[in-house]
């Protein structure tokens, strides 16, 4: 086991490489940059300053530098906020990983239930509804549901806070805190999950699909089990293990829809930073922030890869 | 002569599929008698798989029951609620399948899909369902049975694979097991054992055996009642020594001459001409004509009635009906 | 419930055989019969028509010069949609909108589908090091999160001095390009497993050359499965270009796109107050979206043989 | 300091706020079905608004109902909530970029001199004098506390006047080149322990001794937010700032309020500092709230907030305001102007007449009309109206199509069988390098197009995003370009943008005279003369056509009338009114 984890870890080093070469490629291709933007500075001050930030380095000697601090979990400095990359990360980041993991959960749950009744209910009507209800909720840009959601439920009729994570002024504690974050969190989760729904949807329902015509649901029909048993004991277990792989890719869909969310939703997480950190070319804030997330993302497909082999017992690492 | 444990009266299950309707047991009847082995015998597509599973009530669309009785105790099963089906599914007829490779549970442990219908029939603890389990295990002929009991499916054999599903089947001591070819995918040694097995339980526990197969050997061993479905119809029906001494049906005919015979050196093996008609186009006439050697002109205007003959032989056929030759 | 049970019992009932049909016109019927996924393709020609055909019927032309007096106009006899601020009519951009949109998504899915199905195939021809050397660098396009990545392609090549009105090719060809991995995966599995088969030794023992064999006959077996991706790629090209149009990385202006439409209408005042700037381009992208998945789903179900009644 | 407007300028250009318009009211009628869109006849002039009547554009409206406050806003008795976009955390005045980290910094430090709705500083925290060679500034200081209750003393002032010359300071501010100090580069090339120019004289005076006079030092001296040494002393490590950085979000300083608590991305908590040297603040809590420019309004009307730093003044929103009736909204105009930059390299554009002809052949105010409906003037000078240093004894460039076509003649450029114009063969065709999307563009392309074809000039817009856009103009990569720039208080930071070489003059502009009055007006600090000096610069600029300068929008800032007090200038910002406003 232990073997099998460091033998996938170590498989992950070229992948990490490659995407890290191809980043800074890219970034060193950007137009614009964050010193430039100051227009009160004299041209040997904007020098000095690109100097001291290494914008004027050639891209392999800036490859070279940031690798060697990315390796040291040094994700470089961010020229905007004048502060260590990771710092920024690390403020703004777990707002966007509490709205990211809530709407996972009720994505995933909402997904399989309808996924499973979808399936178990095959080409009939309810099928026919929930295709195209699903359908539906995939078919509009994700601004533009979250900007309508703000509209109905935030302006015209007030159920839900216009934005932002708390009641301003408020100065709630404890579970009056607690309840009034999740009065906020209601509106973006809804949209994203309802963005994120859609497809996983269409995934267990075809993966239920595929099961509940095997063989072994027969005879767990025939042994008597009520039809829920067969149904989530026996099927659903089997259509879940496949999904574990997808989790791991789960996490830079669910990171980028929570940047036009949390723009438009005015949540403090790290996506609209990013975002601003595009428009101000803050350039070690972007290229740490893309790395952040292509590193957790190859990370979560080691971890979604190898929780699949605890998980099915054919492939189980002994 | 012992009760009736099952009758089928006058079975109706249809498919309707895309290309129309497939009539995949018409008018079935035939009994089984507790603790009998009745083998039902046909080609792929007779419908022999589809009356076990209308039995079993695990007809699933586009197929539906439409007709008939199914009588277990006096009781129509057709007509149960789905909850007291579900109580006698798996406690009072139990099945097992023709792919033992694919018909557990490949993320259930095989203690997990054997103590299953002991846990919700018997109502028993998980302790004593376990031991138990590991004594159906070791009934079904395995050795090192603690150890298979925490094992995955994956990790054993094919004809291992059919004697847990045997164990599943078995565990709440069912009147009747029905087996859908249970030894067509394995081995000719294993199916040897396999067979010796059911038998053994037959004997043991009294055990009425539903055995579905197109193996005449099969038959021969294992059966005291045979009945000969073709295209959805029952057309012959007798105990197993008078069907093999004197079949009457122009197509059971043809099922014997079409078994090797061991220690008969054959050029060629006997094989029925033509095909099994489509289904969906199935007219009102005897669903054999096209491939019969006697086929008469009768016999492509009007089904042939099951009827019965001496030694409680029925059949389906004009040739022995005296009122095919009138009209 | 299942269809377990039908498959090992009735449909070992041999099909009908009075027509050796082929599998191209088993699809076909079967789409047929699929009525949402048939509404479907019959709302996307409609759609191709009012976008490609309707301009020319349009009073109004894309040259007509701007007038901000004339602007914000609400839907009235003569501009059926209203205008837009600078006096443009709303109908005709939202018709002229569709052909990019159209556009970007369905040459986007060009570049993924040219390229992905040539990777995969060619990864699950040869195996070995090629197939590692690709699907390394399937992995590395997929762990980069595609927005940002989006985004800053979208400005890294704004760098090159490009016409806005061919910008839309830079976004067609960046959405195609990040497309492609998931693709090439599928045709590899598809193309592993082909090989093995015993139409594969035939051509073997002809002696064809690998070229030959990957794109004759190895690719050809893989349509189906790329003509879902592909129809399902083509809608997600479509919201693709228009999140990106939010950001203002999209298509710009003048070029309209539906997403540059909707995000032109980018304050709540604007929202309440100007209804149709921004219903017309997002009811487009939701009927365009939702009738190619629905067709998608249609043929993938009609097109994978696992799924058949 | 003073360049956080511009960034925030920039910043909006490259968001591109799509300003909302509105033709309400508008009288055209909309044209027939086939036929082209008429544009207005040629010579209408500016001036007038769409026929709405009377459209405040300038000023404050004051609300008409305060008692239709919103119940949750009322309910705050002790508390103000201002929404502003997000801060980013720099709260540290000589690091702080963004507007609304200035924003921030400038609630709680205070600085020596302030500056006044004029642009004019006043003294505040301190007074400065000015020796007789213009090169030693003397600062002298109020009795005045930190919010930790110790006092402030030149040697404080001394400390932050020094970090602006370290090695590793990386701030927005160019201090060196505002303010050279004697020693500064010693000690900045680390020869020296300290700056010899700096001297304190007693713990209420300081004396700064220039290398050459330079009226710039008062932004940098005057302004700078001061830092408590003792608190900020731990931190400082001669060529290392680091450890400065740990300090940005627990800032201490002698401004009127104290940072509570900082929540990034929703709120910055103040508290009323109570040693505040002018008296404690009257209203006890302070929150700077981040809001977007989506939902902005919405806040205001639910109560959420009580002002608003950054509604964008579109007809729309003022309307929308107006409407909520119980928020005052003060419209100003924007400390900044838009401009149409002409690469003077350009062989066609060296040629004065040539550009004359762009400016008079070009419909401003239709332009300016059609993106701001009113709410922007058409501007002629490179300053803000209420400047000091303004004036408008300048040419007007009324739109004249004869005169520019009679200049064009006058430079050579005949028109061809075309109708282009051509000189030595070549053909008038400008590329006009334009960000997308852009609010302004969208209308000047298409008025521009028309009015220099109708000049006899090919007009071709080349789009593109504002940072591509930015980085060809300063590698000089264009002939003609729509901006917008930010101003300062200080008009003499417009030398970045006309003196030969400035740092801002990416379109090569030069002229000696300029340059001349740009050096005399630096090395003098009294007003009156430097007025003289500005104003024939500016002169110099309309003439010259240093630049085609098309508007000066407006900045808004709404205010639940609840709140009084704020009184705001575009060079006045609203924390300068926080130790005075009031609950009612």
């Amino acid at each position: 086991m232990t073997t099998q984890v460091i033998r996938r870890l170590l498989q992950t080093i070229p992948t990490l490489i490659g995407v890290s070469i191809v980043l800074v490629l890219i970034f060193h291709l950007i137009p614009g940059n964050f010193v430039d933007s100051n227009p009160t500075i004299s041209k040997e001050r904007a020098a000095e300053l690109k100097e001291m930030y290494g914008l004027t380095d050639p891209v392999h000697i800036k490859y070279l530098k940031w690798a060697k601090g990315v390796a040291t979990g040094d994700l470089g400095y961010s020229i905007q906020h004048k502060q260590p990359v990771t710092t920024i990360i690390d403020r703004y980041v777990w707002n966007s990983v509490l709205i990211a993991g809530v709407v996972l959960i009720f994505s995933w749950t909402i997904a399989i239930f309808v996924g499973v009744f979808s399936a178990v209910r095959q080409h009939s009507f309810y099928d026919g509804l929930i295709t195209f209800l699903v359908f539906a909720v995939m078919s509009l840009p994700s601004f533009f549901i979250g900007l309508l959601a703000i509209k109905f439920f935030a302006v015209d009729n007030r159920i839900f806070p216009v934005g932002g994570m708390i009641t301003t002024g408020a100065n709630y504690e404890g579970w009056a805190h607690i309840w009034d974050v999740i009065e906020h969190m209601f509106l973006p989760v809804i949209v994203l999950t309802a963005l994120n729904v859609g497809g996983l949807t269409r995934y267990f329902r075809t993966s239920m699909l595929d099961v509940i015509k095997q063989d072994f649901i027969r005879t767990a029909r025939a042994k008597g089990l009520k039809e829920r048993t067969v149904i989530f004991k026996h099927a659903l277990r089997n259509a879940l293990i496949p999904a574990i792989t997808l989790l791991g890719f789960e996490i830079p869909g669910l990171f980028a829809g929570a940047m036009i969310t949390e723009k438009i939703f005015n949540w403090p997480g790290i996506g609209s930073i990013f975002l601003n950190a595009i428009n101000a070319r803050d350039y070690f804030l972007m290229l740490g922030y893309t790395f952040f997330i292509a590193f957790l993302t190859i990370i979560g497909n080691v971890i979604a890869d190898l929780l699949y082999r605890v998980a099915d017992p054919r492939v189980r690492m002994k | 002569m012992a009760n009736n444990l099952i009758e089928f009266r006058n079975l109706r299950t249809n498919f309707y599929t895309s290309s129309g309707v497939v009539k995949a047991v018409n008018d079935v009847s035939f009994s089984i008698r507790e603790g009998e082995t009745l083998c039902v015998v046909g080609e792929s597509g007779c419908g022999k798989s589809v009356t076990a599973m209308s039995l079993m009530r695990l007809v699933s669309p586009p197929g539906k029951t439409e007709g008939g009785q199914i009588l277990y105790k006096g009781q129509d099963l057709l007509t149960l609620k789905e909850r007291d089906m579900r109580h006698i599914r798996g406690n009072e007829i139990a099945m097992i399948f023709q792919e033992p490779m694919t018909s557990l549970n490949p993320v259930l442990t095989i203690g997990d899909q054997i103590t299953e219908p002991l846990l919700i029939h018997k109502g028993m603890t998980r302790k004593d369902a376990k031991k138990r389990a590991i004594e159906l295990i070791e009934l079904v002929g395995i050795p090192r049975a603690a150890k298979i009991f925490d094992s995955y499916p994956h990790e054993l054999s094919g004809g291992m694979r059919q004697r847990i599903m045997i164990a599943i089947a078995l565990s709440c001591d069912p009147k009747l097991l029905i087996a859908d070819e249970p030894t067509t995918a394995l081995d000719v040694t294993i199916q040897a054992q396999i067979l010796d097995l059911m038998r053994n339980i037959k004997s043991e526990f009294n055990t009425a055996i539903m055995m579905i197969t197109h193996d005449l050997g099969v038959v021969a061993e294992m059966a005291d009642h045979v009945v000969v479905m073709y295209a959805g119809k029952v057309i012959e029906e007798a105990p197993v020594h008078e069907l093999f001494a004197n079949p009457k049906h122009p197509y059971t005919q043809g099922l014997m001459r079409a078994k090797p015979i061991i220690n008969q050196r054959q050029d060629r093996l006997y094989t029925i001409p033509g095909q099994v008609p489509n289904p969906v186009e199935l007219g009102n006439n005897c669903y054999f004509n096209e491939r019969c050697e006697h086929c008469m002109s009768l016999c492509v205007e009007k089904p042939p009635i099951l009827t019965t003959y001496e030694n409680k032989h029925k059949a389906a056929c004009w040739l022995y009906e005296k009122g095919g030759e009138v009209s | 419930m299942s269809e377990a049970v039908v498959r090992s019992n009735a449909v070992e009932v041999k099909p009908p055989t009075k027509k050796p049909a082929s599998p191209w016109r088993l699809a076909l019927r079967e789409m047929r019969k699929n009525k949402l996924a048939m509404a479907g393709f019959v709302v996307l020609i409609l759609m191709f028509l009012f976008c490609f055909v309707g301009p020319l019927l349009s009073p109004y032309s894309i040259n007509d010069a701007m007038n901000v007096r004339n602007g914000n106009k609400p839907p009235s006899a003569q501009h059926w949609l209203g205008t837009d601020k600078v006096g443009r009519d709303v109908l005709l951009r939202v018709m002229l909108a569709g052909r990019t949109s159209l556009l970007v998504g369905i040459v986007a899915m060009m570049v993924s589908v040219a390229i992905g199905s040539t990777l995969g195939a060619i990864a699950g021809y040869y195996r070995g090091w090629v197939d590692t050397i690709i699907m390394r660098l399937a992995d590395i396009i997929m762990s980069i999160p595609s927005l940002p990545i989006l985004i800053i392609l979208g400005a890294a090549l704004s760098e090159l001095k490009m016409d806005p009105a061919n910008r839309i090719y830079l976004v067609m060809f960046i959405i195609g390009f990040l497309s492609w991995p998931g693709l090439a995966r599928l045709v590899r599995g598809q193309i592993l497993m082909l090989r093995e088969q015993e139409f594969m030794q035939a051509a073997e023992v002809l002696g064809l050359r690998d070229r030959r064999k990957i794109f004759r006959h190895l690719l050809p077996n893989t349509v189906p499965i790329i003509i879902v991706v592909a129809t399902l790629s083509v809608a997600n090209g479509i919201l693709t270009e228009s999140v990106l149009s939010f950001l203002g990385l999209g298509v710009v202006p003048p070029t309209p796109s539906w997403g540059n439409m909707i995000s032109a209408a980018n304050s709540m005042i604007e929202f309440q107050k100007r209804p149709w700037l921004w219903i017309p381009p997002g009811v487009c992208i939701f009927i365009t979206v939702v009738a190619i998945n629905v067709m998608g789903d249609g043929l993938r179900d009609a097109l994978d043989p696992k799924s058949k009644r | 300091m003073k360049k956080k407007l511009l960034i925030l300028l920039s910043a909006v250009m490259a968001f591109s706020l799509i300003l909302s318009a509105c033709g309400g009211g508008d009288a055209a009628k909309p044209a027939d079905p086939g036929t082209k869109v008429e544009t207005p006849a040629e010579g209408e002039n500016a001036g007038e608004t769409p026929a709405e009547g009377e459209l405040v554009t300038e000023g404050t409206i004051k609300a008409t109902d305060p008692s239709k406050s919103p119940a949750n806003a009322t309910a705050r008795k002790d508390t103000v909530i201002v929404g502003m976009p997000a801060p980013s955390g720099v709260f540290h005045p000589q690091y702080s970029e963004i507007a609304y980290d200035v924003y921030v910094t400038e609630t709680i430090f205070a600085s020596i001199l302030q500056v006044q709705k004029d642009g004019t500083y006043a003294p505040s925290l301190g007074n400065y004098k000015v020796s007789e060679d213009k090169k030693t500034l003397t600062f002298t200081l109020e009795d005045a506390k930190f919010s930790d209750g110790k006092p402030v003393t030149a040697e404080d002032v001394a400390f932050t006047f020094t970090l602006f010359y370290d090695k590793s300071y990386d701030g927005p501010t160019d201090a060196y080149a505002y303010a050279p100090i004697v020693g500064a580069k010693d000690y900045k090339e680390g020869k020296a322990q300290s700056i010899s120019g700096i001297k304190v004289v007693d713990p209420k005076t300081l004396e700064v001794t220039l290398e050459t006079p330079s009226v710039l030092a008062l932004d940098v001296f005057g302004v700078a937010g001061i830092l408590p040494k003792h608190v900020y002393g731990a931190a400082y490590k001669p060529g290392d700032l680091s450890k400065m950085k740990d300090t940005f979000t627990k800032p201490v300083g002698a401004g009127p309020y104290k940072l509570e608590k900082f929540v990034a991305g929703q709120e910055v908590v103040f508290k009323a500092n109570e040693h505040y040297f002018k008296g404690a603040p009257k209203v006890p809590n302070l929150i700077y709230k981040v809001t977007t420019e989506e939902t902005n309004m919405q806040l205001v009307q639910t109560g959420d907030t009580d002002g608003e730093t950054n509604i964008s003044a579109s007809l729309d929103n003022v309307e929308a305001i107006k409407s909520l009736e119980f928020a005052d909204l003060t419209l100003n105009p924007t400390n900044g102007y838009g401009y149409i930059g002409l690469n003077h390299k350009d062989e066609r554009f060296k040629d004065k007449k040539v550009r004359q002809a762009l400016v008079y052949g070009l419909q401003r105010q239709e332009i300016v009309d059609g993106v701001y409906q009113g709410l922007a003037d058409v501007v002629n000078v490179p300053q803000s109206k209420v400047s000091w240093a303004y004036t408008d004894e300048v040419n007007k460039y009324d739109y004249d199509l004869e005169k520019a076509k009679a200049l064009l003649d006058e430079a050579g450029w005949k028109e061809g069988a075309d109708g282009i114009r051509e000189k030595d063969g070549k053909k008038f065709k400008i590329t006009f390098t334009a960000s997308t999307p852009n609010a302004v563009n969208e209308v000047l392309i298409p008025i521009a197009k028309e009015n220099y074809a109708k000049l006899g000039i090919e007009f071709v817009p080349d789009q593109m995003d504002f940072n591509a856009l930015q980085d060809k103009v300063k590698k000089g990569d264009f002939e003609m370009v729509f901006l917008a720039v930010g101003l300062t208080p200080n008009p003499q930071t417009a030398q970045g943008t006309l003196r030969t070489g400035g740092n801002q003059n990416d379109y090569f502009f030069s002229n000696a005279r300029v340059d001349e009055l740009f050096k005399l007006a630096n090395e003098e600090f009294d007003l009156d003369k430097r007025k003289a000096y500005y104003k024939e610069i500016y002169q110099i600029a309309n003439e010259e056509v240093a630049h085609i300068y098309l508007y000066q929008r407006r900045d808004t800032l709404t205010a639940n009338a609840r709140v009084k007090g704020f009184d705001v200038s575009p060079y006045k910002r609203f924390t300068f009114d926080t130790p005075v406003i009031e609950i009612q």
